[in-house]
């Protein structure tokens, strides 16, 4: 498999930048995307990767939020991110109004591969999961491969940036739990539904979520013998690969960890076990 | 003249400031966002005999002005870090000081001769503090019996700077302190991470897999700041001090509470380019205030 | 039914919510802006023999999301306690237990049994572990033997509730529980403060007058965790869990890891309304978790 | 001496209030002044009381801010408080604008004594000592006690609410150590240069400022025989009498030490020893 867009070396391009905010879009009272004037970023980031924030400027929280690269425009030098106020940081970083600015080390971590034997793309999302998905979804129509779209959210309230995807000629399917949109349950049911799609297709299956409908879309996917990308999320201190803390399983017997910041985020499934 | 030169034990260092083991890998993740040659010093994550892989997940917590973790000493051994890890350290000209983690009295020796054998280190730091390996029972640095030996036998293999790296979690660091210096330590390192715990109130699990971990950052500033001064008052040899650091006020408080030098852990992760910072920042405070050599700082306590 | 009650020895709490000595007075202070009947209990600030004058000043500093204290124990003495403080504390509906200080094993027993003369409070917590009075080197409640020895003798004298509270500065504080279980504490409060330090950079002069202090507030939190756990693991009487709790969700994390009750410190002093916050708080949380029995999540930690 | 204004106790109207800024002055890039809407405060208090501000949401810094009440509005129910930006806390409350609401302590401490048998009064700050004097200024104008000024600071920059002081009927002498207004020198010298004026009235003496300035002036007025009270700061960590941090050393023997919470801010000159 010879990738099209080599997964870049973690730190080759890592800068420290002092990013300001051009732009703030509320999609519900909690999520949240913020736009970047950063042509480093921009330029030089591929999509899977992620920015870790200093998201205030005292000591509470004391370590920098990562943050995937949600979308990026090459061109006018902007990147975003798009995000859900969860806790204590993501709070902090919320409150931050266009015209401020960010201290944002990045870009970090690996990116998805994109291969030139797949004419085309599966594309799964969970609640927040959809963040690096867009970012993505640009760089497949760039390559030419078509893109679907699988996203599952609580309800249709919490459904965002779909008309970004419209827009670049991604075609979406809905899940919801409470069947306020689209199929009644969970993204994993919705593909469990569209199996034949994910199947038939010469596809690559790239999913974001958490980990247990990761884990689910792992052993789904083992299955029907696709092969599957996965970005997981992980407490992290450094970002960078020096703390040694953003560990996940790995199957692999003699090297039983892997490392979410300088090995992924974006793993194959058959090189982690994300069961509990 | 450089104002800012400090000696440990045989060392000259070109400043005060190092990194603290554990938070600056082996130098060259750093090595695109500062320039490491301005450093005092940088000591490594810890070596061991064999890889390890460290702790099982979760291994970090944060905490209110600090962070929690148990990452168990996960390395690449001694033959892989003579391998990939020490020929970039040694083209640097920086003071590369070996974090030194053994399960037995005798790892730590062997450890330090193979390393010897290879060459280009300025020092060697025994962990003998860590609070997330104890192999029967608590940490070798609780007892100043256990850490005498480890110190002694190092010593033998070496004449490197040896470091001894204290363990704050014990009813008198200064009797330890006074046992590695007798042992033939040249120096100490105080302080490793003090033990902490965290629980998930949602899941009622601890926020650590190995449950306890250790805590660093600016919430422990003020213990290290105390250990220091208890050390400074049992033993001779310079000490080299740790615990919270996060500006170039808090590097002077440590000089002035007695450390010749420091080490920068927990905030490299916050700032990667704090420790470059630090040492112009510290450039910057000895030219305003006129201070010729940085000596004149340390240990200059006013206590009545 | 009370779902938050609570039982320490032979004392029934309404709430597992206290307020720790030295950071709530005698209780009067804060009667303007709380309902001090809502609370648990009360620790009031440790009485001695004679009235204590305490440390010279500087007493406290601030450190990064803590602050150090060296007040060294000024309180009125127990003379003044009995006639000025205790009428106005025996007129309260919550639990009175006073803190004791001495500088000598008897003077702990002689405390006691002048208030015990005078009658009306609830229980003791035997202060062992004040890391700013050290009479003789060390204080009392680094060592097992001492600390046995001053729970024996008063055990003698009272059957009200008998509380040690033990120190975080020792090596192993479950030596130190077990010591002060078999010699007949009936519950440990877990802990003192943490000795600290700080140095004015611009004086070079400690920011307390006695060097050394004692650190409290949200930074030692994770210590306070590790210290009840480990005593969990020691002693089978009540917890009392300290250590810089701010809010419920803390709380719930002492109750969590093995503590029957809590005090409430440092955020007296941010928020004099925290400690009846707090009740309310928990009352919530039993409310909307449906928690019939407050009992059912102390020591519900999940370790596998 | 029968105190007009009785030394209120500590705490019996002590309150924990949300008190919203309704006005903000910047005096100097370092000096404010901000207005809090608090009929409480402002109807309860007396002059040399002081608040005490929580000045941020998260425990940076961890304590409470101890500040003077500066003035009153009894009637539009308002108060101020003046300070100078010098540190962490000072500086986080200087940020907020008006509108933010502030968890206030307050009124905290006893008060200047304004007695009947005094007919004038003189007043000394140096710095941000003026702070707690205009409350006093404003209710001895009320008790038809003529107040005068002496007013010391680095420069004609950081002399500040004398317009205020102009307006009560207040007469005022400026010293600056740069000599760019006033007399050059420090308020010390200012008010030994004036000293017939200190002399010859049948005045109380009230001083505020730092505390090597309190105890020349302590020994100045022993020597001339004048009554003296003034205000001191320390470090606070409740401001409500439970802490027991808030030490000066006090001159008698039997009770070694003051604390400025409860038994101050504001105290005689023969109760206090302030040598280092
Ligand atoms: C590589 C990477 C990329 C990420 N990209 C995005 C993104 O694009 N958009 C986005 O909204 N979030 C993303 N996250 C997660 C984001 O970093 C967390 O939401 C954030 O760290 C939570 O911070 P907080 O301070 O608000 O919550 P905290 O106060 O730290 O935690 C609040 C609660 O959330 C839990 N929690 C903390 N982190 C996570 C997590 N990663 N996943 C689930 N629960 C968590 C905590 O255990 C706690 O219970 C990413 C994480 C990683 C590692
Ligand atoms: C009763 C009382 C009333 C006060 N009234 C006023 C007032 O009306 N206006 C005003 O501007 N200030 C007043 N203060 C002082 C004010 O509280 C301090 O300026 C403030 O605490 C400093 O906080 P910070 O966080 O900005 O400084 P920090 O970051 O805490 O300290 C910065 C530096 O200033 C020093 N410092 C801290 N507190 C003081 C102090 N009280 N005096 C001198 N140096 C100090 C510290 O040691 C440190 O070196 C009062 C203090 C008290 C006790
Ligand atoms: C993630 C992490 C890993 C660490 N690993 C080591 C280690 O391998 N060897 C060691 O001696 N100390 C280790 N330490 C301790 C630090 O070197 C330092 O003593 C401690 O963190 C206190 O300093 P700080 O507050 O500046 O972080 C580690 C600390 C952290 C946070
Ligand atoms: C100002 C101050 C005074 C204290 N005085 C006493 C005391 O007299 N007796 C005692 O046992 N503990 C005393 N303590 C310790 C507290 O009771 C408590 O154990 C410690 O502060 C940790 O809890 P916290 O982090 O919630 O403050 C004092 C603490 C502070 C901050
Ligand atoms: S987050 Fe530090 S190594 Fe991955
Ligand atoms: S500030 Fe706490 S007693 Fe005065």
């Amino acid at each position: 498999m010879e990738p099209l867009l080599a997964s870049s070396l973690p730190q080759k391009d890592l800068k420290l930048l002092q990013c300001k905010i051009i732009h703030k879009e509320w999609f519900t009272p909690k999520i949240v995307r913020l736009r970047f004037d950063e042509p480093h970023i921009a330029k030089l980031s591929n999509p899977g990767q992620f920015i870790n924030i200093k998201v205030t400027d005292n000591y509470v929280p004391l370590l920098r939020r990562p943050f995937s690269i949600h979308r990026v425009d090459r061109e006018n030098g902007w990147f975003e991110i798009l995000f859900k106020v969860i806790g204590m940081g993501t709070q902090a970083l919320a409150q931050h109004e266009v015209g401020a600015r960010l201290d944002i080390l990045g870009p970090l971590g690996n990116s998805f591969k994109i291969l030139s034997q797949n004419d085309s793309a599966i594309l799964i999302a969970g609640g927040l999961g959809i963040a690096p998905l867009l970012f993505l979804a640009q760089e497949l129509v760039q390559s030419k491969i078509s893109a679907t779209l699988f996203y599952g959210n609580r309800s249709k309230d919490e459904v965002c940036t779909v008309k970004d995807f419209d827009e670049l000629g991604v075609a979406h399917f809905l899940a919801t739990e409470d069947g306020s949109a689209g199929l009644k349950g969970r993204v994993t049911e919705l593909v469990a539904a569209k199996k034949n799609m994910v199947v038939q297709s010469n596809s690559m299956i790239y999913a974001c979520g958490p980990n247990p409908m990761l884990q689910r879309i792992k052993e789904m996917m083992e299955k029907m013998n696709k092969v599957c990308q996965v970005s997981l999320e992980t407490l992290m201190a450094c970002g960078f690969g020096v703390c040694l803390g953003c560990v996940v399983n790995s199957t692999s017997a003699s090297n039983p960890y892997k490392y979410v910041c300088k090995d992924g985020p974006v793993f194959y499934t058959s090189e982690i076990d994300l069961r509990e | 003249m450089n104002r800012l030169a400090v000696t440990i034990g045989n060392l000259e260092l070109k400043n005060p400031i190092l990194t603290a083991s554990g938070t600056f890998g082996y130098g060259e993740e750093f090595a695109a966002l500062i320039d490491l040659n301005r450093l005092g010093g940088l000591v490594t994550k810890a070596v061991s005999s064999e890889p390890r892989a460290g702790n099982p997940l979760p291994r970090i917590a944060e905490t209110t002005c600090g962070m929690l973790n148990s990452i168990g000493l996960a390395n690449v051994g001694v033959k892989n870090f003579i391998a990939d890890k020490l020929p970039f350290l040694k083209k640097l000209d920086t003071r590369v000081i070996v974090n030194i983690a053994g399960k037995t009295i005798d790892e730590f020796a062997s450890v330090i001769s193979e390393i010897e054998a290879a060459g280009g280190v300025a020092g060697y730091e025994l962990n003998v503090s860590c609070p997330n390996v104890k192999e029967g029972g608590m940490s070798f640095g609780a007892s100043a019996q256990i850490t005498a030996l480890v110190t002694a036998k190092a010593r033998l293999i070496t004449k490197a700077c040896l470091i001894v790296k204290l363990s704050p979690n014990v009813t008198s660091i200064g009797e330890i302190a006074r046992a590695a210096e007798a042992a033939g330590a040249d120096a100490l390192s105080v302080m490793n991470t003090v033990v902490g715990m965290a629980v998930d109130i949602a899941t009622k699990r601890p926020k650590l897999a190995t449950i306890t971990g250790g805590l660093s950052g600016p919430a422990i500033k003020p213990i290290a700041i105390a250990k220091v001064f208890e050390v400074t008052r049992s033993a001779k040899i310079p000490i080299i001090g740790i615990g919270g650091i996060m500006s170039c006020d808090d590097v002077l408080e440590f000089l002035i509470t007695g450390a010749t030098a420091v080490q920068v852990g927990t905030a490299n992760f916050l700032n990667p380019q704090i420790s470059e910072q630090l040492v112009t920042d510290l450039e910057n405070y000895c030219q305003q205030n006129n201070i010729q050599d940085i000596n004149q700082i340390i240990g200059s306590i006013q206590v009545k």
